[in-house]
């Protein structure tokens, strides 16, 4: 009788274990139905199974994973790398918003993760819950759907990268998206393109041969935001008092000035 | 002794195991559902008795009485092992892939390796 | 006696991480201990057919190790291929480590091609996997790592449907031997446990033995790894899965499963292959086409037949070895596996890798006189259903058509040259497949004269092989599109059940 | 390419509910074969083990568990060869405040789990467990003590390098204990020890000492595995 019960408990507990976000929770849900599972061998007249699932399946299985995940929580960003703003340096990371979100980090006593992915997949990714902010020289208009845009922490101009001029070309200048390292590779093999670009992300490339390309400044001046989903509203109060907080202190000027010259 | 009811849970375990599997892209809870696929086939062994009033295989001197089938528990016991030994080494690679892409999403972890320009020999 | 092969090997890998100086001269005297031990053996014959249960329980009790033709062949086949890897390795100065790993991976070849026992085979099929992952990330590189973590999911994944397959085997006949599960199953092949049983069990192996829509790991994992251990997977791992199948086979009536998982492994292993202009891929794909071969020969059902996959699993492990050895070779030294790239990089084909790519594409297309032809003769002769014949040819026609990449290989300059040691192992493997033919005379009179005696053979062949090079001129420019998406970790599970489900049918309609 | 599809969700629940259904049905759970265990008290009879799990665990599967302890065998050597390169790097963990109670309790507790182990070791023949939980018991014992007072501490005490030879001392003498009768001339993996009295602490042949080098194996192997996760924590 118990035995059933306890059979009948048991894909209950796995489907709950198996469906957490939280992988601590998960590995604890199945420490859990281990030893659920133990105790249901040891009533099925198998002692020895239920002694070996026991010290291996519930004790150490489970040991070995909490040792191997970090424990901590963990503040994720998803960004497209952009010189100046959030860059590799070395093993390190660098850059304006890269200071801006340790901060933030250090405030929620989470450590910083950074996962470079293509500009167009960082709202989704955000959108969906994969990550927490979604940064790395965003140039956002209005907020999309499902998320909320941070003010901007610092002011940028949209360039038009046309060309280059051999290959006469008049596509219509598209968004950006995508890697930024492969955008410098493309425009050193000088491949025809005609892409929308940022303040920083023009600024590197115009210093890194975009000869033979017209560049066109477009009107009116945009701002850099972070992203972030609506349903963490405390990460974006949070993240817009330390953006306030910086800019009255005048730390966000001369970082600027550090990273972007 | 009800030991169809625990075949049935087992198949249902190893279902849930196997979307586990398909529909969570976090590698270490992809390894959670993998371990629970090869326990629901360890619980399926176990229970394969079901003769009613039977007894644990620890014989008592001097005593007859009806026990269990011994034999798919003590094989059942090398699984339960080899599982963990599986376990340990994905683990280690999990923990290698993490150290360079810096994330356990199985598709974002394809889309780098995709992306990696590595030479085929050092 | 066979028992103490795979122990053997065991306790010579136990020495070696004890005593790393010395993991060369131990290879040496494991090798030489192995020798000794086949030779016996076969010359004192008594275990022929006759299983031995090890520790003098009864059969019913113990577990039983046979000694069979497919034992023979099998453990032969991995002696081989363990002397030609040793030797390939000799000069490199691995760490004691990869000693280890090979020589348990060989002592579990050993035993599984003579295992006798479901669950045992189920304890060694894991033996096998945990080697060969770590084989296949020795270098620790990420590709490598990833590639071997998808085939550990997958092939886990595998062995849980096996472990049920067992359980719904045991339910029903309370035994895991073999011999006595034919016997048991014997009577009530239509009942439904065991049509489930005989699902569950192949689609268990399948995963292992390179059948396509099962095993989508293959393809990474044995192009990334290092070529010695590319060649031990594609020769002599895979095969393992292959002898698992044959004894199934023996169990249930699967003539129409294999068939139809033949043909479509074939067919579709040979149009990845034409298109992946990475050669080591190509290589990878063209094994699961191979193993198509193998697969539509164990359909047919005839003992002639079964002889003709037996020869195919050999002569495929020898020149696919021999391959994978010597492209791994000139990859090394281009930097790159794109066969543009070996081409534009004006490369130095060494000249003993040279003549290992010529014998190797020669017997894999299956020209005469070398490996590939005679077992691809006896399959063809063997098998009665004109279509199947016609499939058969279609396959070795897109082998040749995806092997014509090797060509412009054959015409590069040969200045440089190659380790002693390396071309020794050429040497090796080349002897086995020139003279496979001759030793196949000697192990099967009949069949293989029969087979040679007749002129459509050596006709239908050298036509294949032409017409495959000719046909690959005409694809060359043309760029067609494969799916690629299902060889994803998500897709590939799902497709594995979507097999089982296959197989449950096919079995239905046989 | 990066956003979930629902497609995939709908197939995959589709194909494994069909799955489950058909391995229901298809398992037939009404006509098996009872079975039947007085073979195994026959075959167990001679050797006089009154745990007939272990009788069959080592006795007439033995190759199985050999080939068990060869697969966590490779597993360490694995997980070694996987994670020494890094080792180096100065390991990231917390201790606890190592207020009094917790160094005493620890220091009580470690003793008490040792304990247990070597019980469910000593005994596996006759009573539920064997080597290998046993050997695993003592290593979670030492790793919850690891935790406790830091892992240093006890890597010093217990030195996971020092011990990966007897480990492997440990896997060849079971490979011996195989392998003696064949030289002998009997049947290969048949026992050497002669049985003792049913039921006595000395019976079950060599039961016992298999039981013994496989828990010693095991430990110091589940040890090894232990130590370096605990060197390499918190890094997925």
């Amino acid at each position: 009788m118990s035995r059933t019960i306890l059979l009948l408990l048991l894909p209950v507990l796995a489907a709950l274990a198996l469906s957490q976000r939280r992988r601590l929770f998960a590995i604890i849900g199945m420490g859990v139905f281990s030893l659920l599972l133990a105790a249901t061998y040891f009533l099925s007249h198998a002692p020895d199974v239920a002694i070996t699932e026991a010290a291996i399946g519930a004790a150490l299985v489970t040991f070995i994973y909490i040792l191997a995940i970090r424990n901590t929580g963990r503040l994720v960003v998803v960004a497209s790398e952009t010189t100046g703003l959030l860059q590799r340096v070395g093993d390190g990371l660098a850059g304006v918003e890269w200071e801006i979100l340790s901060a933030l980090a250090q405030e929620m006593g989470l450590d910083l993760v950074v996962q470079f992915v293509p500009l167009a997949d960082v709202e989704c990714l955000v959108r969906q819950g994969d990550a927490d902010v979604g940064a790395g020289g965003l140039v956002l208009d209005t907020a999309p759907e499902g998320l909320v845009c941070t003010p901007s922490h610092l002011q940028t101009a949209r360039f038009v990268v046309r060309g280059p001029v051999e290959a006469r070309n008049v596509l219509e200048p598209a968004p950006f998206s995508g890697h930024f390292s492969d955008l410098v590779e493309s425009v050193q093999r000088r491949d025809p393109l005609s892409v929308r670009l940022d303040l920083a992300r023009f600024m590197f490339l115009s210093r890194h041969g975009l000869t033979g390309y017209e560049a066109t400044r477009e009107e009116g001046t945009a701002g850099y935001t972070f992203v972030v989903s609506v349903r963490r509203p405390e990460i974006h109060t949070r993240l817009a008092r330390i953006i306030q907080h910086l800019r009255q202190t005048g730390a966000l000027e001369d970082s600027s000035r550090r990273h972007l010259g | 002794m009800s030991a169809p009811i625990g075949i049935i849970v087992a198949v249902l375990l190893f279902g849930i195991g196997i979307l586990g599997l398909i529909l969570r892209r976090d590698l270490v809870i992809k390894l959670l559902a993998l371990g629970l696929i090869n326990s629901s086939s360890i619980l399926c062994l176990v229970s394969l008795d079901r003769r009613p009033d039977v007894s644990p295989p620890i014989l008592v001197p001097g005593v007859e009485f009806a026990i269990v089938d011994p034999l798919p528990q003590a094989m059942v016991l090398s699984a339960i092992v080899i599982n963990f030994a599986i376990l340990a080494l994905a683990l280690v690679f999990v923990m290698r892939l993490v150290e360079r892409y810096h994330t356990t999403d199985s598709l974002r972890i394809e889309h780098e390796i995709e992306r990696d320009r590595e030479e085929v020999a050092p | 006696m066979i028992i103490a092969l795979p122990l053997s090997r065991f306790v010579f890998a136990g020495i070696t991480v004890l005593a790393g100086r010395w993991s060369k001269q131990l290879l040496l005297a494991a090798h030489l201990l192995d020798l000794g031990l086949i030779l016996a053996l076969i010359l004192t014959g008594a275990t022929a057919g006759s299983p031995v249960t090890l520790g003098g329980w009864g059969s019913g009790i113990g577990i039983t190790l046979a000694f069979d033709d497919v034992s023979m062949t099998f453990l032969l086949l991995a002696l081989t291929l363990s002397i030609a890897i040793s030797l390939y390795v000799w000069s490199d100065g691995h760490r004691p480590h990869f000693y280890v790993l090979l020589h348990f991976l060989i002592g579990a070849c050993y035993a599984l091609s003579a295992t006798q026992d479901l669950f045992n085979a189920y304890i060694l099929f894991e033996l096998l996997t945990l080697v060969s992952f770590l084989l296949v990330g020795y270098e620790r590189r990420p590709k490598q790592i990833w590639a071997s973590l998808r085939y550990m999911i997958m092939s886990s994944f595998g062995m849980g449907l096996f472990l049920l397959g067992v359980a719904v085997v045991y339910y029903h006949t309370r035994t895991l031997n073999i011999d006595h599960l034919m016997a048991a199953v014997a009577g009530q092949l239509d009942a439904s446990w065991v049509r489930l049983a005989a699902a569950l069990l192949v689609a268990g192996i399948a995963v292992k033995a390179g059948v396509f829509t099962f095993s989508l790991w293959l393809p990474d994992a044995h192009s990334r790894a290092v070529p010695a251990v590319s060649a031990l997977l594609s020769g002599l791992v895979i095969k393992m899965g292959v002898v698992e199948l044959f004894r199934l086979g023996d169990i249930f009536p699967l003539d129409l499963v294999y068939t139809v998982l033949g043909v479509t492994t074939g067919l579709i292993g040979a149009l990845y292959a034409i298109r992946s202009m990475d050669l080591k891929r190509m290589l990878a794909f063209s094994t699961l086409s191979q193993i198509g071969y193998i697969l539509i020969a164990l359909g047919a059902g005839s003992p002639a037949a079964r002889l003709g996959a037996l020869d195919y699993a050999v002569a495929h492990g020898l020149f696919k070895a021999l391959l994978f050895l010597a492209i791994g070779e000139i990859a090394r030294r281009v930097g790159s596996s794109n066969v543009h790239r070996m081409l534009a990089s004006g490369i130095q084909v060494p000249r003993a890798a040279r003549w290992a790519i010529l014998f190797g594409l020669l017997s894999i297309v299956g020209l005469p006189p070398f490996a590939g032809f005679a077992a691809k003769g006896v399959i063809e002769s063997s098998l009665h259903s004109g279509l199947m014949h016609g499939l058969l040819v279609v396959i070795s026609v897109g082998t040749a058509m995806s092997f014509a990449k090797f060509l412009p290989l054959l015409r590069a300059v040969c200045t440089s040259c190659t380790p002693r040691s390396r071309t020794m192992s050429y040497i090796w493997l080349s002897t086995g497949i020139a003279s496979f033919l001759p030793l196949a005379l000697w192990g099967t009179p009949a069949t293989m004269t029969i087979v040679l005696g007749q002129w459509p053979v050596y006709v239908e062949a050298l036509l294949a092989a032409a017409l495959g090079f000719g046909l690959f001129r005409f694809v060359q420019g043309r760029k067609l599109v494969l799916p690629s998406r299902v060889f994803r970790l998500e897709e590939g599970v799902l497709v594995i059940v979507a097999g089982f489900f296959a197989v449950w049918l096919l079995y239905g309609l046989g | 390419m990066i956003r979930r599809n629902a497609r995939l969700g709908a197939v995959s629940g589709v194909i494994v509910a069909a799955f489950c259904c058909l391995v229901w049905f298809g398992f037939e759970l009404g006509t098996e074969r009872s079975a039947n265990p007085s073979i195994w008290i026959e075959a167990n009879a001679p050797i006089g083990a009154t745990n007939l799990v272990s009788t069959i665990y080592l006795g007439a599967r033995l190759f199985d568990t050999v080939l068990e302890v060869l697969v966590f065998a490779v597993a360490v050597l694995g997980v070694r060869h996987y994670l020494e390169e890094k080792a180096r790097q100065v390991s990231t963990v917390e201790t606890l405040p190592e207020s009094h109670v917790i160094r005493v309790s620890a220091h009580l507790l470690l003793p008490l789990i040792t304990l247990l182990g070597i019980y469910v070791t000593v005994f596996g023949h006759l009573s539920p467990g064997g080597g290998f939980s046993g050997g695993v018991i003592v290593a979670s014992g030492v790793l919850l003590v690891a935790i406790a007072l830091g892992p240093h501490a006890i890597g010093q005490r217990i030195p996971p390098e020092r011990l990966e030879w007897f480990e492997w001392i440990a896997l060849l003498m079971i490979l011996a204990i195989v392998l003696i009768p064949a030289v002998a001339g009997d049947p290969p993996l048949s026992g050497i020890l002669p049985p003792g009295r049913f039921g006595r602490l000395y019976s079950g042949g060599d039961l016992l000492p298999l039981n013994l080098l496989i828990g010693a194996k095991v430990f110091i192997g589940s040890w090894g595995i232990i130590h370096h996760f605990l060197q390499h924590r918190g890094e997925i």
